[in-house]
């Protein structure tokens, strides 16, 4: 770009001083065009936005299905900053399943009961905000919780489980049906930290798709990635120690780290099958 | 839709009727959706991604092509999650495939509520965690849309008459109680047969209950012959695993006699050979037609089906010493005193067991066994079988009593005469008499139609209940999902019928507490699934006081000279039951290699006289017109005054006058797509003899002169002499000339696989101008046993439910675009100069190689096919763009394009309904139901039209495995990981694992069987990591290295199998 | 743009066009082109012009292209993501021959004729002036620009005595530039 | 140098008639200018007609999927790559007419090349038209590309001989229609300079690039044509060497041949000579070219059609002598079963083959019958069947019986969309022949005005006698030439 604009300038120098040494050569002049009607610069112009508009095209092809940013109205104004953040509530106790499944589940109503059968009004914490800045009662977002759990506050323990009814949250992370994507892999064999895709969810309000969740990207950590490797007795996952060459490379030197690539994290069916 | 309107219902039977038992059931608990507005759970149009990935992955694209946006996906948790049920972690359940008193015991996959596999109970002693094409393909039955959805009740008469919905059970049981109050007469339960302890006691317990049992295929005359030889109205329990000498006489008893799975998992044990001192059982068949169980015998003799008799009556004879009397065949003479003199030497350790329905025959065998001590050692009395029970002239007198007016209830469960009967028309109109009937059938068979009323009973992995294969053993039924209709276990209904409130499942409950004594012990059968009380062996009190007048009965029956037809069961559909299932219907039949629908197999001699096809020293062309066309001549076959036309498919080893039919075909078209129409019911061609229903007969033959097509998966028949391909050998050659295979292997070495100096020798790495890639952590290998596998394809229904292979139908078999990742392929081994003249037939699971040096990933130009570091080759459907290269460079042929939409996970919507070419079968339709699509397994993607697909060695079951031992932090355990069909196999046919562990079990299957071991087409070095084990036979026939092989490597003989003429390939062919 | 002044004669024989190239030469005048319906070999050098150095530019995009390919597939192959296509090694030489050279050819092609229509100022949409429509027919055309020394009618005397025919004096812009033949007036009449 | 230039003055003009420079344009132009015939518009609207018969089959079988073919899992390949190789094949002459005779200094081609080269660029178009919709997912075709993506970025696999044909016949396209268009450019000027309607003016103005006849213009024109010929020489035998390579790189017996590449060329010639012959043969008739096409060249073009229909015919008894000495099994069995033997399934289609590549084209050692305007037309529609079934007993009956006996293949004939798709590329190059021969001179005006001297009839005596006089002069003032 900078090139080009460096470019553009000297040419109009040149002919600027082209125009000078014609004058003086005498030779006769048309009348002077417009720059706007100049066909080198209209040529010009619609080479860069050719340029310019396919990049552009391609860019928003790329984009297609993606969905960074994403951060939709839920059926419920549920901080993750008040429970993670503020109270310092574990990602796992509520999306334990995120140990053992593919799923880091989305809690269940009596999960959600747990601590709200207890705490029914949003008092100590900050002022919430939703995205247009209007304030949110908190207390009142307790309330629906109740209405989809069928509770009556004033009437605890005629409390019946059973009637709850599930809350419709709206999926924010999706990938396509082609990718297998397993939490347990991740979470529990990687320790990798929920944050390291999800973003800083313990200072979110709402939550916010922060990884465009592309291939690439799921390659580049997959590339950079060290695995739990076991380098000695007391360190890593056992489940490596099959790995004689990577431990014999390790003790000669000749290998310093185990990546996720190194034990077929790039492979395709890895994911896809 | 009528469809819709009822699942909506189903949500409001469950609210009003069951709400009390919801509280209890695990399973009833909402499931987790995705995308269900408020519907009910089956009418969610997009349930959770992950579970059905049956959208494909091309939704995405499909949706943003329609309108740019991206859809809103919903995340819908349990409202409270049940505390076993990890959403996304498979789940497995104890049960019991209970089928017309078939009893296998399973265990379910189910994930996230939905069973989508069913795998072999390993715990069961007698199956040995084996499973059949049927057991496996019975997880799709669950989800046929075809089943009956509610109670229904006849309206109208005649044609007129229709079934319409009775809205509750109460006003069902009512109407019910009404019309038996009102109906004279005594009150009949017909059934197939019931081997359920719980279901019995009902059923004893209702009052005045007459209860018939009649069985599809009768075994009658088998249960009166033990009776009359003094062992009672009963079966015995056969021990294959110790019979070194078996005598089949036209028993199919690794196909359908009696209880294939267990007697293919004893059998294997004398089939698997050690090689340090190889032996293997022998397996002599006397058969008219060739049958899957004769396709795997070590000598085979063809005879009428109707001399059965005298060949039981010679062997009789021969065994006692008195030589062979009354066979005129020389060579059927021969092989008789050839059985006897090893069934005499193995005195204790053989076993003779005959396929007939005739007492007579029976009783026969019966001396015969006593002759050869096999009660008490193979034969066991102490543990006799209850899979049978029918008794022919039974269901005769029931008929009888209809007829007369004399039965004004009836009540019929698991059991469909209008179908099998050979009478039944004669079975319809007495049914006109009968003031009431009601039939449980889950589906609207032949029989239910002419029922008055109708109440569906459960699926098995919607029940309660038990069964009791046979004496000592009683396996629990346990559901597995909440039933999907407005079904009830017909034992609820006898209860309630009988005037006992308490449902089923209360009653079988409280029953085995009852009878184990405590509900600990309850709980622990139904965690285990079964329990198996080891009973002492006992020889039964034989009794040989009725075999003159059956060996007089035999010999005095008139000889047939016309031309015979004989009925079978294959292994797939079986009397009919597996009929409605699409996988069943796809399933190519171990012999004939065809797909949906009966033909007429027909020996080359009679196929070269009536229909002038000359398979037998024809000309080539006349046997490629025959061979590589699906049009088949067509037959018609008459029987009395019924008649039918069949396409003949013509095979070697038949003999030469009999023809062969299937059963189980030609169903109504009530019964849905998949079974409607197929076939041509050959139950009409059953007789009633003397002694019983016959299922061989004598029938007229003539040419109809037209063609119809026939479904084959595999059209040609012989290996031609490709032992790169095949390697087959009998036992004496194999003692004689251990090192045949080893020899060629060495010989690949020496030549190709000389390192530079010449001092070693590898040819995996020297084969090569690159060097090879490194394999650093686990390598994934398969090891398939030839001599082990009988082509019964349980593996192969496993593989489409484990990885969602898609059903073609019909017509796109046809077109040879079948999906099946997993075949077996069949390769006739006949006579040099008489291609008729059978002497093996070697079946070989040919699946993706997982090549290391893999033709195919080289050719893809888009890197969707390439190798993992644990020597998969990876199939990346994504990625694809379908441009069949890698297919046709698979030296193997195993990858599969997906021709048309026949998943539904395609970009293009209504893309199914192609009419000029490539119009698809109904059942596609139906596969993509969003019911049947349940079966689904969420673990693996759905192919879209256009990606070629192939075995992944079930990949995700891998990745699973591999996942639980790095939960556990240790290393990965043998055994952990393993794929479907091996543990699809009763055999245990196929070993995999990891072959860099040195303790490994498929280490050890390659390390043990050197002599036996190869890799198909191993010269090409490619370098498969599925080897495979030579199939040998069990004959003193030895093969010498032929001459014309430059190289040891070719050792076989061209007189042993050189192609037969009826091959394209004349024996120049084979010609190295 | 510039405008210019030049003197047109016309020719029917390259026979009489090649002495009289040499004439204009040696008599001085500015030769500002020969228009001709083909090419005539030896006329460059007759005119004076040097050699073009396109197939150098040619030799010089192939190698480009060769480099391009070899380091683009190497990198991609072996750096970027290696993976295992059928046991051949990451680093695959002999089977990226075809691409290689299939690029070489693409590149050298290419970039010479964009190269030559750069040089040559060709491109759709560009119109230009060759003072005779009929030297695209069967005349070849000799323009003699006017310097301020030039002479108008003695050029054109002169150029009539070399064999030119229909000698004209026109004032023309030089330089490309867009526009549409189509506005012109009858641009071809036989005469 | 000076042999390969020499011109005997025997050979016979290759332009008819006394013409001169004017009359030539004349010739040359006037189909372009005048009103199309009833003939031209019958065959347009024809070839319109299969067009759009070409178009429903494509789209049916991108609808429903591949399946509205009749390939099978044995057989993955059939009428599609068939056609794909065949009209790559008749891709080949276009070019080599232009560039290796141009290197040659073959002063005939001027009267051909043109045709030929359009011929070349609507093979390769319609060639390329097989395997694009031949791919399950053709919405996806794309993948070939190795362009940056966010898949990691994802390339793509340079070792596959289909990513080669890719490039190969991108490129060959590319340079084909970069050669045909340069060399088109100085008769669109001339047509330009000779529209009267405007849009005529208009069309050819903005087609011809400006293009004056200046002298360094064509100083730098022949440079380039004379480059892009020494490119597009190992090209045109690169393209089908590497179409071959997607059988000969293969393990199916039958495929994975070494022969392949000179062989595949040999037949590419062999074929695109015979279409060329076709096509001239019409459209010198049609156009009224005969003085331009004349008999010599159908002559020597049926003299090229006879030795490259026996380098093929020595091919064949090689691959066929090689698959019996190479002694594997499987190798042997795909060439003496599939299809030498007459009474397997395809075998009639191997001798087809045979009789139309091999034996019939021996009938132009005659020069009667190379001069024979009917023999050379019937022959060159047979040798272009022949050579459809050589690309077919290649490929389907190789595949059709390969290893594993159980994977034997039943009987494969097309479905109507195969057909359909076939006879839709006739369409397609026979629409854009049309328009070619209606909207561009079928013949390359400045080239033959430029051999109008040496070549013409009226000038033959004059240089035959120059020639006589000063052979070695006449050498040394033509190394200047090109």
């Amino acid at each position: 770009m900078l090139l080009g604009v460096i470019a553009l300038i000297l040419m109009q120098v040149n002919s600027n001083l082209k125009k000078l040494s014609d004058q003086a050569e005498g030779v006769t002049l048309p009348e002077p065009i417009p720059f706007w009607r100049n066909k080198t610069n209209i040529a010009i112009l619609s080479i860069v936005f050719f340029v310019f508009g396919g990049y552009m095209v391609a860019k928003g092809a790329i984009g297609l299905g993606r969905q960074k940013d994403y951060q939709p109205v839920q059926p419920i104004y549920y901080s993750h900053k008040v429970h993670a953040g503020i109270n310092q509530i574990n990602c796992l106790y509520c999306h334990g399943s995120a140990e053992q499944s593919k799923h880091a589940a989305i809690p269940s109503v009596n999960t959600c009961m747990n601590c709200h059968k207890a705490i029914q009004a949003y008092e100590k914490g900050p002022k919430l905000f939703d995205e247009e800045g209007n304030e949110i009662d908190g207390t009142a977002e307790i309330q629906k919780l109740y209405e989809f759990a069928g509770f009556d506050p004033n009437n605890p323990n005629k409390w019946d489980p059973s009637m709850a009814k599930p809350i419709e949250w709206i999926k924010i992370h999706n990938l396509p049906d082609h990718v297998y994507f397993s939490h347990a892999q991740h979470v529990n064999a990687g320790k990798v930290q929920c944050q390291s895709c999800h973003g800083e969810m313990q200072a979110m309000d709402e939550v916010k798709q922060v990884s465009d969740l592309s291939m690439g990207w799921c390659i580049n950590c997959h590339r950079e990635t060290k695995v739990q490797f076991n380098y000695d007795s007391t360190k890593g996952n056992k489940f490596y120690s099959i790995y004689e060459k990577f431990h014999n490379d390790i003790k000669s030197g000749k290998m310093d780290s185990v990546s996720v690539k190194d034990i077929g994290g790039l492979e395709c069916q890895k994911c896809h099958y | 839709m009528s469809q819709k309107k009822y699942w909506q219902s189903f949500g409001e039977v469950n609210e009003s009727e069951q709400f009390a038992k919801q509280q209890q059931d695990e399973f009833r608990e909402e499931l987790p959706f995705e995308g269900f507005d408020d519907k009910g759970l089956l009418d969610a149009k997009a349930p959770r991604r992950d579970f059905l990935k049956y959208l494909g992955f091309s939704t995405a694209a499909a949706s943003l092509a329609a309108g740019c946006t991206i859809p809103v996906k919903k995340a819908i948790p349990f409202a409270n999650r049940p505390e076993n049920i990890i959403p996304g972690v498979a789940q497995y359940y104890a049960t019991t495939f209970v089928q017309e008193g078939d009893v296998v015991p399973v265990l379910a996959k189910v994930r996230d509520g939905r069973p989508i596999k069913i795998e072999g109970n390993d715990r069961c002693g007698f199956t040995g965690g084996g499973t059949s094409a049927r057991v496996q393909a019975s997880v799709l039955d669950l989800y046929d849309t075809h089943r009956l959805r509610f109670p229904q009740q006849k309206v109208g008469k005649g044609d007129q008459a229709r079934f319409e919905e009775v809205p509750t059970f109460e006003q069902f049981d009512k109407l019910v109680a009404d019309a038996m109050n009102s109906a004279s007469g005594s009150k009949v339960l017909l059934t197939g047969t019931i081997n359920s302890p719980s279901t019995k006691a009902i059923i004893a317990a209702y009052p005045g209950l007459r209860h018939v049992q009649y069985d599809a295929v009768s075994y009658s005359g088998m249960l009166l012959a033990n009776e009359a030889s003094g062992f009672g109205r009963r079966l015995p329990s056969y021990d294959f695993a110790s019979t070194k000498v078996v005598v089949s006489l036209g028993a199919d008893f690794l196909g359908s006699w009696l209880s294939p799975v267990e007697f293919a998992k004893g059998y294997s044990v004398g089939r698997k050979i050690d090689e340090k001192n190889p032996s293997m059982s022998k397996h002599y068949q006397f058969e008219g037609y060739l049958s899957m169980t004769g396709a795997s015998a070590d000598e085979r003799f063809v005879c009428r089906p109707s001399e059965t008799g005298l060949v039981a009556l010679a062997l009789l004879s021969a065994v006692s010493g008195s030589g062979v009397n009354g066979i005129k065949d020389a060579k059927l003479k021969a092989g008789i005193e050839k059985a006897a003199a090893d069934l005499r030497n193995n005195k204790g350790t053989s076993l003779v067991v005959c396929g007939s329905n005739d007492k007579n025959v029976q009783v026969v065998v019966n001396a015969i066994n006593n002759a050869i001590g096999a009660y008490g050692k193979t034969i066991d009395w102490g543990k006799p079988v209850n899979y049978r029970a029918g008794i022919d002239s039974e269901f005769e007198q029931l008929i009888v009593d209809m007829q007369a007016g004399t039965v004004g209830t009836i009540m019929i469960y698991g059991a469909n005469p209008a179908y099998t009967y050979h009478d039944a028309a004669g079975f319809a109109s007495a049914m006109g008499n009968v003031k009431l009937s009601v039939s449980f059938s889950e589906r609207m068979d032949e029989t239910s139609e002419l029922c008055q009323f109708a109440i569906p009973s459960h699926h098995y992995l919607e029940s309660w209940g038990d069964a009791s294969p046979k004496a000592g053993v009683v396996s629990f039924i346990q559901p597995t999902i909440y039933p999907l209709f407005k079904t009830r276990a017909f034992q609820t209904s006898l209860l309630k019928w009988s005037g006992n409130d308490t449902s089923y499942e209360e009653y079988f409950k409280q029953y085995w507490t009852r009878e184990l004594g405590s509900e600990a012990s309850f709980n622990s059968i139904l965690q285990e699934g079964l329990q198996d009380k080891s009973l002492p062996a006992a020889a039964g009190s034989y009794s040989s006081a009725t075999l003159a007048a059956s060996a007089q009965a035999i010999t005095s029956a008139n000889a047939i000279t016309g031309t015979e037809l004989v009925l079978y069961q294959k292994a797939s559909i079986g009397t009919g039951t597996g009929a409605t299932n699409p996988w069943l219907q796809e399933l190519p039949d171990a012999i004939s290699k065809a797909t949906w629908g009966n033909y007429a197999l027909v020996s080359m001699t009679m196929a070269k006289e009536l229909l002038g096809v000359n398979l037998l020293n024809g000309t080539e062309k006349e046997s490629n017109n025959y061979e590589y066309y699906p049009q088949k001549p067509v037959i018609k076959i008459t029987v009395g005054k019924q008649e039918i036309e069949l396409p003949v498919l013509i095979i070697p080893g038949m003999q030469a006058n009999t023809i062969a039919v299937a059963l189980g075909y030609g169903r109504s078209e009530k019964l849905g797509r998949t079974a409607g129409g197929i076939g041509k019911n050959a139950y009409c061609f059953t007789t009633r003899t003397e002694t019983g229903v016959s299922y061989n007969t004598v029938a007229t033959i003539t040419d109809a002169k037209r063609k119809e097509k026939v479904a084959q998966m595999q059209i040609h028949n012989t290996y031609e002499d490709r032992v790169e391909v095949v390697r087959e050998t009998t036992l004496a050659t194999l003692k004689k000339h251990p090192s045949v295979i080893p020899d060629y292997r060495n010989h690949l070495e020496e030549t190709y696989g000389k390192s530079q100096d010449g001092t070693t020798t590898d040819f995996r790495k020297e084969g090569t101008l690159y060097p090879m890639h490194e394999q650093p952590g686990i390598k994934w290998g398969m090891n398939v046993d030839m001599n082990a596998c009988y082509g019964c394809g349980a593996c192969v229904v496993a593989c489409h439910a484990e990885n969602n292979v898609p059903v073609v139908g019909k017509s796109e078999v046809l077109r040879y675009h079948d999906m099946h990742w997993l075949r077996i392929d069949r390769y006739f081994v006949s006579d040099a100069n008489n291609p008729d003249e059978l002497k093996g037939v070697v079946f070989q699971p040919m699946m993706c190689q997982h090549c290391d040096n893999a033709p195919c990933e080289n050719v893809c130009p888009v890197a969707a096919t390439n190798h993992s570091a644990e020597g998969i080759n990876q199939m990346t459907y994504n990625r694809c763009i379908g441009t069949r290269y890698c297919a046709n460079n698979c030296p193997f042929k195993v990858r599969r394009f997906n021709w048309a939409d026949y998943t539904g996970a395609d970009s293009f919507p209504n893309n199914r309904d192609q009419q000029l070419v490539g119009k698809l079968d109904p059942v596609v339709e139906q596969m993509n139901d969003d019911l049947t699509r349940m079966v689904l397994n969420p673990d693996v993607t759905v192919r879209s039209r256009g990606v070629i697909e192939k075995c992944s060695f079930c990949f995700q079951r891998l990745q699973a495995a591999k996942l639980e031992a790095k939960k556990a932090g240790r290393p990965l355990q043998d055994g952990e990981a393993k794929t479907a069909c091996q543990t699809a196999c009763a055999s245990n046919a196929i070993v995999f694992g990891n072959v860099h562990d040195p303790s490994s079990a498929i280490t050890a299957v390659r390390a043990n069987n050197t002599n036996r071991s190869y890799y198909v087409l191993e010269q090409l070095h490619v370098l498969p990591n599925v080897s495979y084990l030579a199939k040998v036979r069990n004959t003193d026939e030895i093969i010498e290295a032929d001459s014309h092989h430059a190289a040891p490597a070719h050792g076989d003989n061209k007189s042993d199998h050189a192609a037969p003429a009826h091959d394209a390939a004349k024996p120049e062919a084979a010609h190295h | 743009m510039a405008k210019k002044k030049f003197i047109v004669g016309s020719f029917t024989d390259e026979a009489v066009l090649f002495p009289a190239v040499k004439k204009v030469r040696r008599a001085g005048y500015k030769l500002h082109d020969v228009f001709t319906p083909f090419p005539i070999h030896g006329l460059d050098k007759e005119m004076g012009l040097r050699d073009t150095s396109l197939h150098t530019a040619g030799f010089i995009y192939g190698i480009t292209g060769t480099s391009t390919a070899v380091g683009f597939i190497t990198w991609a192959l072996t750096i970027d993501w290696a993976i295992n296509f059928g046991g051949k090694p990451y680093f695959a030489l002999p089977a990226w021959i075809p691409v290689t050279f299939e690029l070489t050819v693409l590149f050298a092609a290419v970039g010479m004729v964009l190269t030559f229509c750069w040089l040559c100022q060709l491109a759709p949409f560009v119109k230009k002036d060759h003072f005779n429509p009929r030297s695209t027919d069967d005349t070849f055309v000799m323009a003699l620009e006017c310097t301020n020394a030039t002479n108008e009618a003695e050029a054109q005397q002169f150029l009539q005595s070399i064999g030119a025919t229909d000698v004209k004096v026109e004032v023309k812009e030089t330089g490309w530039w867009l526009g549409s033949y189509a506005n012109d007036k009858m641009r071809f009449e036989k005469n | 140098m000076s042999l390969l230039r020499y011109e005997s003055q025997v050979r016979a003009p290759l332009v008819d008639g006394t013409k001169d420079y004017h009359q030539v344009t004349e010739d040359i132009c006037r189909p372009v200018e005048a009103k199309p015939s009833r003939l031209w518009w019958t065959g347009f609207l024809i070839s319109l007609g299969l067009l759009l018969f070409g178009i429903v089959s494509v789209t049916t079988e991108v609808i429903y999927g591949t399946g509205q073919w009749n390939l099978n899992r044995t057989i993955g390949w059939g009428w599609d790559i068939t056609n794909f190789v065949w009209w790559v094949g008749i891709g080949h002459a276009g070019t080599l007419i232009s560039a290796i005779l141009l290197l040659f200094r073959q002063g005939w081609r001027t009267g051909v090349n043109r045709a030929a080269e359009a011929m070349t660029i609507f093979a390769v178009m319609c060639a390329g038209q097989f395997p694009v919709w031949h791919m399950g997912r053709v919405w996806n075709a794309f993948f070939v590309f190795p362009y940056p993506n966010s898949r990691g970025p994802l390339w793509v696999n340079f070792n596959s001989p289909l990513l080669w044909d890719v490039f190969a016949i991108s490129t060959y396209f590319t340079v084909s229609l970069l050669f045909w268009y340069s060399g088109l450019i100085p008769d669109l000027a001339t047509l330009r300079d000779r529209a009267k309607l405007k849009w005529r003016k208009a069309f050819y103005g903005a087609a011809s690039f400006g293009w004056t006849g200046s002298t360094k213009h064509w100083q730098r024109h022949e440079s380039l044509s004379l480059v892009l010929a020494g490119l597009s020489t190992p090209l045109v035998l690169s393209v089908h060497t590497i179409v071959s390579f997607d059988f000969a790189t293969s393990v199916v017996p039958g495929w994975h041949t070494t022969i392949f590449p000179p062989y595949f060329v040999a037949g590419a010639i062999f074929s695109g000579f015979a279409m060329v012959q076709t096509l001239l043969v019409i459209t010198r008739k049609v156009l009224a070219l005969e003085d331009y096409i004349t008999i010599e060249h159908i002559d020597v073009m049926n003299k090229v059609i006879v030795l490259t229909g026996s380098i093929v015919g020595i091919a064949y008894l090689t691959e066929l002598f090689m698959a019996w000495y190479s002694a594997v099994d499987y190798e042997w069995f795909a060439f003496k079963e599939n299809r030498l033997n007459l009474n397997s399934p395809y075998g009639w289609s191997y001798w087809l083959m045979m009789g139309c590549n091999v034996l019939s084209p021996q009938i132009f050692w005659f020069r009667k019958m190379r001069r024979n305007l009917f023999v050379t037309f019937f022959m060159s529609i047979l040798v272009n069947i022949g050579m459809w079934f050589e690309r077919f007993v290649i490929i389907v009956t190789s595949v059709y019986r390969d290893y594993l006996p159980s994977a034997w293949s039943t009987y494969y004939t097309p479905t109507i969309w195969e057909v359909g798709f076939y006879m839709g590329t006739f369409g397609l190059f026979f629409t854009c022949y049309f328009l070619f021969s209606k909207f561009f001179p079928v013949i390359a005006i400045a080239e033959i005005k430029h051999i109008l001297k040496k070549n013409g009839e009226n000038y033959k005596a004059k240089m035959t006698k120059e020639e006589e006089d000063t052979v070695t002069q006449f050498g040394e003032h033509h190394l200047h030439e090109h």
